[in-house]
């Protein structure tokens, strides 16, 4: 059910994207599909009850050995990973996508791209 | 688990403000809100790197989107594109939708990690061996500087070609003065 | 001697985090340095010609780390890349005098090309999806470099088209791990052969070939390719059409649906039709375009369905069993990949040229080049003559082999698509030299000269490829080292997973 | 912009230091608790960010110049790169090879200390400086965008 909720956000951003003609709106749209689909990626880590992938002192044995309790609990580091470059990878594209927006903007004096697809000639 | 619903609930009521209303600001405003909340979904899913990283890049994005259109004077566009376009997008969407929700019966149901399915599945190694192996506490950084360290060169290349990129676009002039050999 | 697969990425990589340190000051190092790193990269492609290795980055096993695979196809890829990013970079030392912040165009090159020589030589689905991004980024700002009204707007359109491409296929990324638990190729494709398609697989598929379709613009992901190309400064077009959106879309789909997914009658047909989609559309729609470049760009469409036909066919014919058609089907697309990798970098070269010249792209303001300008002349017509199918030339070897195939598999009617395309394609092109190279010269063009120095050469050269590429079918020594063990790739499968995990363990 | 009133300055006078501090830790005990180069790298970013905001871009770019934040930029990738084909001096598969952790550090117990876990720390150093640099020049570039030309084409 969390998985639907999440498409349901990624669905509302496509729609955004593809609908709306302000160039802000536009980016605003591909940010949320891109919160969406970062979600996604964290939630199919999740572990109901359990730790984050971060290994504690106390999760040390008297021995010196990882605390099975601990590999039992934790949840998927790898999609963590994996959120943290995509994470990356979307501000990237928002920073430049923002500055082709702005130049965009000193140019026509509008965010509308039907407008300017019409200035154009 | 009722905090996961409350908190999804709340992120799609604050991306529908977003997208529906006319006011760019108020729009980024609603924005920031579906960050700070993903942000704080990401700590009750127990991932606290992810957690900071959202909540400094959602500040960060934030300031900039905001300095785009607070100078500007707010062109208010009411109105999408043509009908057709959008009532066709509006469909296709929505038959992309109800294909999703089938597909997450696949998945393992929520609260059971992947990994946990599959007998041969890397993260488990990760888990086990990531201390030892790599000498990282941080499990997340053993694998994104050690492990996939490749995938963060390229992330850190991403944001290197995005930085070179705004510069060029936003570069006062753009060709030389004198003319093209005419 | 075997070249460490990661240079291939870290040489363009590392070039291309100098250059900017460069400043204006030291342009002329810059454009050197750059020339000199493009020539390097295609000296190193040209040796793993007939290799297959993996390289295993970080010392770490897979599934554990990420692996980078060379094999047949890859090694083709990487030559063609190099080839025309080779003669790019040379016309463009010269072409982009006329904008400034040369050094940072130089960067962006070769951060585009850094971007497609990882996403070749990747064996990892999400470190593919990262170097993709870095290909695309970077052409999204190269798109835009002249900041120009047309540039600003098909650059944001390409971006947003792009980003959502890229949403959806992480997503894709996300339900492949959901479904199988590794990102590894070969682990994901040992996963579906052990245990099948279920619908989370099927609907990733489905993601994948909208989102790589997207970057490929086939029909009907097509909408931002006739803004973005002929807006692009002429050498980025070049390398755009050239290889940027066969990289960034066929190439991911073939090796997703042949190497991992495995293929299936359903999904060939699907890439069936957008192929003769893309095909027909792109043809018509280009013979009643006015901008030289725009009408490039729509011929990019078709021909590009050209390369996703044979991959589509041979998809259909392997799932039946017919083998030695579909290895026809691969070899015709996959040559056709190169050909047209080459001709149409040729002719955005040759475009730039008489646009530098001319100072405009619209054809019915232009006219009787062919005495101003003979060279470009020359080229342009020997691209023209193998893009359309003319015998002796490039195009016409591929699409007789893809011909053949259609017809040896009993798909008369592909057979007949085919041929109309390319008559179609035929008139777009004498479109060109009608209205270009022939007629009346304008008033205002008598001035205009031919372009010297660096430019010449890079045409010359890629006119002397598309004369001689048939030598690529002809020839049973580069036939066997170049094209064989790239459609083997293709054809044998699952052997790329299998091969990949016996050298794991 | 000549920047806010007297209160917000001297206030963030004292918070960017708290804030540039705060990023350094977060960079420099990355291997160890949340937080890594790259979030580090934002937090640097943002007590930049910060002056800009309350004193003006002139005062920011004082501090640090768009041409030496574009150098630091490519300095943090360049070093990046190099710890990454620093490996190769162990072997030609030594492409992103962790060489300190397994070399010199393999074997020794250490396991939650600042210096540990080999190439990892000084990665999380290098993307640090290279994203705070590249993010205050985007915030600089896109707040700094005023062209000549503005407004000339609108109606």
């Amino acid at each position: 059910m969390p998985y639907t909720l999440c498409f349901l956000l990624f669905t509302i951003g496509l729609l955004c994207a593809v609908v709306k003609k302000n160039m802000v709106k536009i980016i605003i749209g591909l940010m949320i599909m891109e919160y969406a689909v970062n979600l996604f990626l964290i939630m199919l880590g999740y572990r109901t009850g359990g730790a984050a992938p971060i290994i504690d002192r106390t999760n040390i044995n008297p021995e010196g050995l990882l605390d099975p309790g601990f590999i039992a609990t934790s949840v998927d580091p790898l999609p963590q990973a994996l959120v943290l470059t995509s994470i990356v990878i979307g501000l990237g594209t928002l920073a430049l996508m923002v500055s082709i927006c702005i130049r965009t903007y000193e140019r026509y004096g509008t965010f509308d791209i039907t407008q300017i697809r019409r200035l154009q000639g | 688990m009722m905090i996961f619903y409350i908190l999804l609930l709340f992120m799609i009521i604050a991306c529908l403000i977003a997208v529906q209303t006319d006011n760019l600001l108020s729009s980024i405003i609603c924005v920031g809100a579906v960050g700070t909340i993903g942000s704080l979904m990401f700590l009750f899913l127990f991932a606290p790197d992810i957690a900071i990283t959202q909540v400094v890049v959602e500040v960060l994005a934030l300031v900039v989107m905001i300095r785009v259109t607070i100078s500007r004077d707010v062109t208010f566009i009411t109105g999408d594109r043509e009908l057709f376009g959008t009532v066709a997008s509006i469909v296709i969407i929505l038959v992309i939708f109800l294909a999703g929700i089938e597909v997450f019966r696949t998945l393992p149901a929520f609260g059971v990690p992947v990994f946990s399915q599959f007998s041969n599945a890397a993260s488990q190694t990760y888990i086990t061996e990531g201390l030892p192996k790599t000498g990282a506490a941080n499990i997340i950084a053993a694998i994104i500087l050690d492990y996939r360290g490749y995938d963060t060169l390229g992330e850190a290349t991403v944001l290197f070609t995005s930085i070179i990129g705004a510069t060029v676009i936003l570069r006062k002039e753009t060709r030389k003065t004198q003319e093209r050999s005419q | 001697m075997t070249v460490p697969l990661p240079v291939f990425v870290a040489l363009p990589l590392v070039t291309a985090f100098i250059l900017p340190l460069c400043g204006d000051r030291y342009k002329r190092l810059a454009t050197l340095l750059a020339n000199a790193a493009v020539l390097a990269l295609l000296v190193l492609a040209i040796t793993t010609i007939g290799k297959s290795y993996s390289y295993q980055v970080g010392r770490w096993s897979i599934p554990l780390g990420i692996n980078m695979v060379l094999d047949g196809l890859s090694s083709l890829l990487l030559i063609t890349i190099s080839v025309v990013s080779a003669a790019s970079m040379l016309f463009s030392v010269r072409y982009m005098e006329q904008y400034t912040a040369k050094t940072k165009f130089l960067s962006l090159f070769m951060l585009m090309l850094t971007g497609m020589n990882g996403v070749v030589l990747s064996g990892d689905i999400f470190n593919l999806f990262v170097f993709l991004e870095i290909a695309s980024i970077a052409s999204y700002a190269l798109v835009g470099f002249g900041c120009e009204h047309e540039q600003l707007e098909a650059a944001f359109k390409y971006a947003v088209l792009g980003s959502v491409a890229s949403s959806l296929i992480l997503f894709a990324i996300g339900l492949v791990y959901g479904n199988t638990g590794t990102l590894n190729m070969a682990y994901i494709s040992q996963a579906i052969q052990t245990r099948g398609l279920n619908h989370g697989l099927t609907f990733a598929l489905a993601m994948f070939i909208a989102g790589f379709g997207l970057k490929a613009a086939l029909v009907p992901f097509h909408a931002w390719l006739p803004d973005a190309h002929p807006a692009a400064p002429a050498p980025v077009s070049a390398m755009l059409s050239g290889v940027l959106i066969k990289v960034l879309g066929i190439y991911a789909i073939a090796r997703l649906l042949f190497n991992v997914f495995g293929v299936s009658d359903t999904v060939g047909w699907v890439m069936i039709t957008l192929a003769v989609l893309s095909m027909v559309f792109g043809a018509l729609l280009g013979i009643v375009q006015w901008d030289f470049k725009r009408l490039l760009a729509y011929s990019s469409i078709s021909q590009i369905g050209y390369v996703a036909l044979g991959i589509g066919m041979g998809c259909v014919l392997t799932a039946e069993g017919k083998l030695k058609w579909a290895s026809m089907a691969l070899l015709g697309g996959l040559l056709h990949l190169v050909n047209h990798a080459v001709y149409k970098a040729l002719l955005f070269l040759a475009s730039g040229s008489v646009q530098m010249a001319t100072g405009t792209r619209r054809m019915n303001r232009m006219g009787g080049l062919a005495a101003k300008m003979p060279f470009t002349r020359l080229t342009c017509t020997i691209a023209s003559a193998s893009i359309a199918g003319i015998p002796p030339f490039s195009g016409f070897w591929s699409k007789l082999i893809l011909a053949i195939a259609a017809i040896g598999a009993g798909y008369y009617w592909i057979a007949g698509i085919i041929v109309l395309v390319s008559v179609c394609t035929l008139i777009m092109y004498l479109k060109v030299q009608r209205y270009v190279f022939l007629g009346e010269l304008p008033d205002n063009l008598r001035q205009c000269k031919e372009n010297k120095g660096t430019m010449l050469v890079a045409m010359g050269v890629l006119a002397l490829l598309c004369i001689t590429m048939g030598a690529l079918v002809l020839v049973p020594s580069l036939k066997s080292s170049l094209l064989d063990p790239a459609v083997q790739v293709l054809i044998d499968r699952f052997e790329y997973s299998a091969r990949l995990l016996a050298g794991a363990n | 912009m000549k920047g806010m009133t007297v209160i917000v300055k001297t206030v963030s006078s004292w918070t960017k230091v708290l804030i540039f501090l705060f990023g350094i830790y977060i960079v420099f005990f990355g291997h160890l608790t949340p937080g890594g180069g790259f979030a580090g790298g934002v937090i640097l970013a943002c007590s930049y960010v910060l002056l800009l905001l309350a004193y003006g871009r002139e005062f920011a770019e004082k501090n640090l110049s768009l041409g030496t934040a574009s150098k630091f930029d490519c300095a943090g990738a360049l070093f990046f790169a190099a710890i990454a084909l620093a490996g190769f001096l162990y072997g030609s598969a030594g492409f992103f090879y962790n060489f300190i952790q397994q070399q010199y550090l393999a074997g020794h117990n250490t396991a939650f200390k600042l210096v540990s876990a080999g190439i990892i720390p000084l990665a999380n150093i290098a993307i640090g400086f290279k994203v705070g640099a590249s993010l205050f020049m985007i915030v600089i570039l896109l707040s700094a965008f005023r062209p000549e030309m503005s407004g000339r084409e609108k109606e």
